[in-house]
């Protein structure tokens, strides 16, 4: 890596999904970087030299992932600021790897990322076994009995479902899975047969359009125990569908958010004042995966793969939006862990760091 | 004035050209016949009088009117009604649907059950399959069926293209006779057959093409002695 | 004719859709390198009797034997195989496929060739398919086909695409072929030159079953004819036989006192050579009003 | 068990609604229509249009705001079907069958990311929903507006079939699917034929677009993707280019879906419907009600 | 012996026609094809242009294997990136879990696809047309979800880290390196099935797609010959999915969505069908225009779409189509080889 121009600007690679099934969150994660991108450069950039954003587009899909990857190598990137299906994400990593380009992944989150312990591959999102900790921690800390938990076939999705299932069974509490096919609208089968159990507890790892919908459904049917989601869900988005009143009282597990972030209020109005709309899922996490980029980069003080991946793992307490930051040795998220939310008029808000 | 009057067509297929300047007319009242070898552009007269195929020089008039780049659905309701080569029968339409779609311009509903009524006096055997798939009857029960399915539309002119062909002896009369009835009745006929005998039998007039012009034109009787035809159409 | 040993034999052969019975008992024999034809009105049951020997229809009851086989019910391609060419009434050519593709088709049984020849264009390939490209030239020229042989026959005139498929047939090389209709569409001249190569094909030790509407074309070239009406047999004779035969007159030929008719039937059959002692001359119809 | 065939059925009239254009277009032109599922996109996202242009008055009478923007919406929807025929499919008509399918693919991408390009990428939401009381029958839960939907559906169907069947256009249509130049010949103007085909058939698709919103709050720009596909397979199961075999193949769609997640679990629905759907046209190979064409040889 | 007179319209025609026509037509436009496969490295070598090349090439062999089944055969295929699934996902698995190098898997990929073509074909050839196209869709989904339920196959996130064709310390897997074994690959797997399509197996195929009643009356078993045309057709579709593994190093369920099989039909389509120059050419053009379109970013499926409806209302035949030729007589043929052997 490193092959920018010793003054020219200095490329920040970012695949996101801007077209197929999951476009919604493209321009979501495109606009937290870009406002990163533009607070550093006014700032006076880093090592004295600009950033520039090359975001492009992996459609969720591997093979347009690949190419994408291909290309921001080929265009100069020094280090990879995007990933958002993991599944689409997995088979880039070959690519940044060759071209020794750290990877700050700030949205995708499979354990299968990590598991191939590839020294330049770093998560800024929890993972999903994380996240089932959080999940089960808090079902179990509520007292549920009978938990049924719906995913929807996707890997990020039946990751967390798997593992929550397992910790809870273990625990000796009833689980009923059961998945959906994303892409639809009506759920009605998949609600009859949760609700075929009369859980006390539903937990949703899927994305927030489906969730919306789902959580809609089961209210219609009668269901008034606790629902929760999964952070793809987390997003204003999801009350939108579900409808504000019945969105009220919803949960989910999250990481960090400006929404739960005291003092973080100036940043919504700055992103909205930038971008004529309101942050939304995995802006945050671009965000600071590029500050924490330009910091590593400022560290090592060179563009130089091997210098910033040693930076990266020297960093020990910058501040980013989940808390302060040090990787692990499998170069995940240490501290700043998954928390509670509750929906609270119409907004998500903090129920419960789980500490 | 002609009823159908050709001058001086020419048609194209792509590249190929398949009419070279054809002049012919129909007058009200007539039976006429155009006969020619395979590939004669006979067919291709027909089309271009129904509006299937357009002229590329040369113009087509019916009752003076000019078709020549008419749309099919107008020169049908004009009254001008081409019965195709190979029948084109709804295949899995009934029988009777197959009647009812000729009167597809007809909105009166008791016009079309008189000349309904009419069809079935003229070919009995219809009325009998009136349920029967289109597409199963056999070569001769379809032929019957397209030339019906036309009266349904009250032509004023007809043109079949090839009745006979695949017909029984008996058939061939019985169709020949169906076709002197209905022109009998008031419809100008324009016939098509490579059956020069049994065409020129009922026609008034007719006219060969070779090769996408006409060659000879005469009466019927004039024809019919005319030994050029009678050495390559009728046979010694 | 010196006695012939049978080659088909058809026993009983019932088909019906519905209620139609559309062939309803129908027994014929075909000798080795006979002429056949097959005659009726329309709806008679013909086809559908073809379909059935054939094996595009699988009959309701009867018996097909094909040379001591009892072929009835088979798949199609195996009635192809076990020796049977046809030609159809309305052509079915494969039409994007060129004039010459069109008769190779015929000799797919052939072989010579496998699928590893072919993609390492081995000698016995190449020869093969030379083979296969000269013989579809012979099959032409046999047909007396004088149009273009490298276009996609959906490019040709209807008569020349009625030679293509009769070409074809033949190249399928079978003991019997099965003749729907050939002469339909054909003008007079046309049809005297289809009557030359039915018995050109007959020299070549083919057995022919033709059906056919053309009266003169059937009585100058059939051995025998079968005559079909409503699915049943109502006779099975010599040519001069079925023309005199009352019932077949009565059903497809037309009656004697229909003057016209009966003067047509023997001006063609005096045209193709045949004796007849009923010629009248016909009287063209009048000219019409003006 | 009630209830799964009520889910079943529900989730199928929506499935019949959008196979029946898909039938139509199929059985007139013999066309694949894959833009089809993009109109019923496009119809609920011109109903969300114009129910936020209705603004205010949506809150008060939301049932007749509904029924207008399902007018407007089927009118617009309808239109853009007819649009669609005469740029992308008309010019091919005597071209072979798969060139249209590819301009169908065509206008389906242009469709989708126009409306993406438009509306934005996210979901919009409805600005009303059908909230009713929910009736116990049985034991199955059923809402007065899944009724209402129902019986729109079924209206809608009963009105098609009796149109095709009867009226002396729809058996126009049936003669353009089998010979449109013998079609021709006997008058008919095809070229107007065939567009009102798509107009019904794109407005049904527009309806339900529309009924989708309203009932499931939802939309977005790809969501006619997947019920297309649906759609697709429930008009060949029902015996692709028939009308009633479009609904009842919806329906038995819907109730095998139902029955296959309840009791196999969602992630294995698909593959139980499909299944189903091989198995039966391996026995029966031309779905419920298709014609057996008997090709005379 | 019958009409004459359609001669003369022909006459002349047929070896003829435009210089560009000759041209495309010239069997030297293969070669053509390979050598700008075989230069492109050397004057674009970035790994982004490697790498969308390689993957071009890969669909290309996906194209070629579809043309046989839907060009050649007729037969509508809505579900032919199965066939790349179960070879990707049989050499991924056999790969990964014997730590074998890609190209030892290739006997066992043969008798899986040899297998998916037979239990798919089998049931489902007796189908016409759309029958078939919804059933083969349904085929397609149903491996795809199956390979996303199992954990053999790795679930949703499938199988990564697929070691590639190096065998020991030979490194294979260089983008360039790669490109051409790829390159290599394809074209011959590309030229074999052009050579079928000229063989009595291509004919039938072609007879088959063109009236299958008649194809019977010749003999030809149509059930039999179609399922060839599949097992060909799943066998080339399994190779490319080797390939595909070992290119991404990575297999998911994603890959094998039912769009894919719609695009590789679309190559198929616009390209020309039955005229495997033409499919080569709408494999390149279909793969590469994501890529080609990549800066106008979300807008660009907006082009593509437009640009299919226009492209193929300017050729409905296909950018390239099939042109049913041949020389009229073998005498001719040769003729002109004396003659020109004459002059030399
Ligand atoms: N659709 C077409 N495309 C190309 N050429 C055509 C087409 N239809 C007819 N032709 C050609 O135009 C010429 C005239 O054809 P036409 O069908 O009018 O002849 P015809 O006199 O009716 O012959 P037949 O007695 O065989 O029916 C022929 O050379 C024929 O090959
Ligand atoms: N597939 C079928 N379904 C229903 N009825 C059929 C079918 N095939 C033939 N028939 C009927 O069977 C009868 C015999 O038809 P066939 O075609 O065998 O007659 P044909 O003797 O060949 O007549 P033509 O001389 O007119 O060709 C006809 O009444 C026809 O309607
Ligand atoms: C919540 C999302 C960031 C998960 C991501 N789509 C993944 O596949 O890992
Ligand atoms: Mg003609
Ligand atoms: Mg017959």
């Amino acid at each position: 890596g490193g092959s920018s121009d010793e003054d020219g600007p200095i490329k920040f690679g970012m695949l996101a999904p801007l077209t197929g099934s999951e476009a919604a969150v493209g321009p979501f994660m495109k606009n937290g970087a870009q406002m990163a991108v533009d607070e550093i450069n006014e700032a006076g950039g880093v090592l004295g030299r600009q950033i520039e954003l090359d975001v492009q587009d992996e459609a969720c899909d591997p093979v347009a992932a690949v190419a994408a990857a291909n290309k921001v190598v080929s265009n100069g990137a020094v280090v990879s600021v995007g990933g958002y299906c993991s599944g689409a994400t997995l088979p880039t990593l070959p690519v940044f790897e060759k071209a020794n380009i750290p990877m700050l992944i700030p949205a995708a989150n499979s354990e299968d990322l990590v598991n191939e312990g590839l020294k330049n591959v770093f998560m800024v999102n929890a993972t999903g076994s994380q996240q089932a900790d959080a999940a089960a921690k808090y079902i179990e800390k509520v007292g549920a009995k009978n938990v049924a938990i719906i995913d929807d076939t996707t890997s990020y999705s039946t990751d967390i479902a798997k593992a929550t299932a397992e910790l809870l069974k273990e625990k000796g509490v009833e689980v009923q899975s059961s998945s959906v096919t994303p892409g639809e609208s009506d759920y009605s089968s998949a609600v009859n047969k949760a609700l075929s159990i009369t859980p006390d507890f539903i937990y949703w790892t899927g994305y927030f359009q489906e969730g919306g919908l789902i959580l809609n459904q089961v209210r219609q049917a009668g269901y008034t125990n606790p629902y929760m989601v999964g952070d793809g869900s987390v997003s204003p988005t999801l009350i939108e569908i579900a409808g504000a009143d019945v969105a009220e009282g919803a949960l989910a597990t999250m990481t960090q958010t400006p929404d739960t972030i005291k003092g973080a209020e100036d940043w919504i109005a700055n992103y909205t004042e930038q971008f004529g709309s309101e942050p939304g899922p995995y802006s945050t996490q671009s965000y600071d995966a590029v500050r924490i980029a330009a910091h590593a980069i400022e560290e090592a003080g060179s563009t130089d793969g091997d210098k910033i991946i040693e930076a990266l793992e020297a960093i020990d307490g910058f501040e980013i939006f989940s808390g302060p930051l040090k990787f692990t040795d499998r170069h995940t998220l240490s501290v700043g862990g998954f928390q509670i939310l509750v929906v609270e008029n119409g907004a998500f808000v903090l129920k419960d760091n789980l500490q | 004035m002609a009823m159908l009057e050709f001058t001086d067509v020419d048609v194209h297929y792509g590249q190929v050209q398949a009419l070279r300047g054809i002049s012919l007319s129909v007058e009200e009242g007539e039976i006429v016949a155009l006969l020619g070898n395979n590939g004669a552009g006979k067919s291709t007269t027909l089309s271009a009088a129904s509006g299937l195929a357009h002229p590329s020089a040369g113009t087509i008039t019916f009752n003076g009117k000019d078709i020549s780049q008419g749309k099919p659905w107008d020169i049908v309701a004009d009254g001008l009604v081409h019965v195709p080569e190979g029948r084109r029968i709804f295949s899995t339409l009934s029988v009777l649907e197959n009647l009812q779609i000729g009167g597809f311009l007809v909105k009166d509903k008791t016009l079309i059950n008189k000349r309904m009524k009419r069809v079935f006096e003229l070919l009995p055997l219809l009325e009998q399959r009136k349920s029967q798939q289109g597409g199963t009857l056999s070569g001769g029960e379809q032929q019957m069926l397209a030339i019906g399915r036309a009266l349904i539309a009250g032509p004023k002119m007809l043109m079949l293209d090839e009745p006979s062909m695949g017909l029984a002896p008996l058939i061939v009369t019985a169709v020949m006779e169906v076709i002197r009835e209905v022109n009998e009745q008031g419809t100008t006929v324009l016939l098509v057959e490579q059956n020069a005998r049994a065409a020129l039998k009922v026609t008034h007039r007719g006219y060969v093409l070779e090769n996408g012009v006409t060659t000879v034109t005469g009466t019927a009787a004039e024809l019919i002695n005319d030994p050029r035809i009678v050495e390559a159409y009728l046979g010694a | 004719m010196t006695e012939r040993n049978v080659l088909l034999e058809v026993k009983d052969l019932k088909i019906q859709f519905g209620g139609v019975k559309a062939v309803d008992g129908l027994s014929f024999t075909v000798h080795e390198q006979e002429i056949v034809s097959v005659i009726g009105p329309n709806g008679a049951g013909k086809t559908s009797a073809f379909n059935c020997i054939s094996g595009f229809y699988k009959p309701t009851s009867g018996n097909i034997i094909l040379q001591g086989t009892d072929i009835t019910g088979w798949r199609t391609a195996n009635i192809a195989k076990a020796g049977i060419a046809r030609t159809f009434q309305n052509l079915r050519l494969f039409p994007d496929l060129t004039v010459l593709d069109n008769v190779r088709a015929g000799m797919h049984l052939y072989g010579g060739q496998n699928f590893l020849d072919a993609i390492l264009h081995t000698p016995r390939f190449k020869r093969n398919e030379r083979f296969l490209t000269d013989e579809a030239h012979r099959w032409l020229d046999f047909v007396g086909y004088e149009g273009p042989r490298g276009v996609s026959v959906s490019n040709l005139a209807y008569g020349q695409q009625r030679l293509v498929e009769i070409a074809r047939a033949l190249a399928r090389k079978t003991p019997l072929i099965l003749l729907d209709e050939p002469g339909a569409g054909l003008n007079h001249g046309e049809k005297a030159q289809l009557l030359d190569l039915v018995r050109r094909i007959q020299a070549l030790g083919m057995a022919v079953v033709l059906i056919e509407h053309d009266m003169g074309l059937v009585m100058e070239v059939s051995e025998r004819i079968v005559v079909l009406n409503f699915g049943k047999e109502i006779a099975d004779g010599l040519p001069a036989d079925i023309k005199a035969n009352p019932a077949v007159i009565e059903a497809y030929l037309g009656r004697d006192d229909d003057e016209e008719e009966a003067a047509q039937i023997a001006a063609d059959a005096t045209q193709f050579g045949i004796g007849t002692s009923a010629i009248r001359t016909q009287k063209p119809r009048k000219e019409g009003k003006e | 068990m009630l209830q799964l065939i009520w889910d079943g059925l529900f989730v199928g009239s929506f499935y019949a609604l959008i196979a029946l254009g898909y039938s139509m277009v199929y059985g007139i032109i013999k066309l694949l229509n894959f833009a089809h599922g993009d109109l019923y996109m496009l119809g609920a996202f011109i109903g969300f249009t114009t129910l936020t242009a209705m603004g205010g008055v949506t809150a008060s009478m939301s049932i007749v705001a509904l029924l207008i923007t399902m007018m407007v919406s089927m009118l617009l929807t309808g239109g853009m079907g007819v649009f669609i025929e005469r740029v992308a499919y008309r010019p091919l008509r005597n071209s072979p069958r798969l060139a249209v399918l590819i301009t169908a693919v065509g206008a389906s991408f242009t469709l989708e990311y126009s409306v993406a390009a438009i509306a934005g990428p996210n979901p919009r939401v409805f600005p009303i929903r059908l909230e009713s009381d929910t009736l116990n029958f049985f034991g199955a839960r059923i809402t007065i507006a899944q009724l209402v939907l129902v019986g729109i559906a079924i209206l809608l169907m009963v009105a098609l079939n009796a149109y095709i069947t009867r009226s002396s256009v729809g058996r126009a249509m049936r003669a353009i699917a089998l010979d449109p130049k013998g079609a021709l010949l006997m008058g008919i103007n095809v070229n107007s034929v065939i567009a009102r085909t798509f107009f019904i058939g794109s407005a049904l698709a527009g309806a339900a677009g529309v009924m989708a919103g309203a009932y499931y709050g939802k939309i977005e720009f790809l969501m006619g993707f997947v019920i297309g596909l649906k759609a697709f397979t429930a008009a060949v199961i029902g015996g692709i280019g028939n009308i009633k075999g479009a609904m009842l193949g919806g329906m038995l769609l819907g109730l095998l879906e139902a029955f296959g997640s309840h009791f196999l679990g969602g992630e294995w629905r698909d593959v139980f419907t499909f299944s189903v759907l091989i198995l039966f046209l391996s026995l029966k190979p031309t779905g419920i009600l298709g014609e057996r064409v008997t090709e005379r040889v | 012996m019958f009409a004459k007179l359609k001669q003369q319209s022909f006459a002349g025609k047929a070896s003829d026609g435009n210089p560009l026509t000759r041209l495309l037509n010239s069997k030297y436009m293969g070669w053509v094809g390979l050598g700008i496969a075989l230069v492109a490295p050397l004057i674009i070598a970035t790994n982004y242009a490697l790498n969308i090349m390689t993957t071009a090439l890969i669909f290309v062999l996906l194209a070629a294997g579809l043309n046989i089944v839907v060009g050649y055969c007729g037969l509508l295929d809505l579900g032919y990136v199965a066939f790349m699934a179960v070879g990707a996902y049989t050499a991924g698995i056999i790969a990964k879990s014997f730590e074998l190098p890609l190209l030892f898997t290739v006997p066992a990929v043969m008798v899986m696809t040899i297998l998916a073509g037979l239990i798919i074909g089998a049931p489902t050839l007796r189908l016409r047309s759309d029958y078939l196209a919804i059933v083969t869709l349904g085929f397609g989904e149903i491996i795809r979800i199956t390979a996303n339920n199992l954990t053999i196959t790795g679930g949703p996130s499938g199988i990564y880290g697929i070691p590639g064709f190096s065998i020991g310390d030979l490194d294979l897997d260089q983008p360039v390196i790669f490109y051409y074994i790829t390159a290599i690959v394809v074209s011959l797997l590309v030229l074999a099935a052009a050579r079928l399509s000229k063989s009595r197996l291509g004919r039938a195929w072609r007879c088959i797609r063109e009236d299958e009643d008649a194809a019977e009356a010749m003999g030809i078993h149509t059930y039999k010959v179609k399922l060839l045309a599949y097992i060909f057709g799943a066998v080339w579709g399994g190779l490319a999915g080797v390939l595909f593994a070992a290119h991404l190093s990575a297999v998911s369920p994603k890959s094998f969505v039912f769009l894919q099989s719609a695009l590789i039909l679309m190559a198929v389509v616009l390209g020309g069908m039955g005229n495997m120059k033409g499919v080569v050419v709408g494999a390149v053009f279909i793969s590469l225009m994501p890529e080609i379109f990549r800066d106008l970013s979300e807008y660009r499926y907006v082009f593509f779409g437009l640009l299919l409806i226009v492209v193929m209302i300017i050729r409905p035949q296909g950018v390239w189509p099939t042109r049913n030729r041949e020389p009229e007589r073998m005498e001719d043929v040769m003729d002109a080889k004396i003659v020109q052997e004459a002059r030399a």
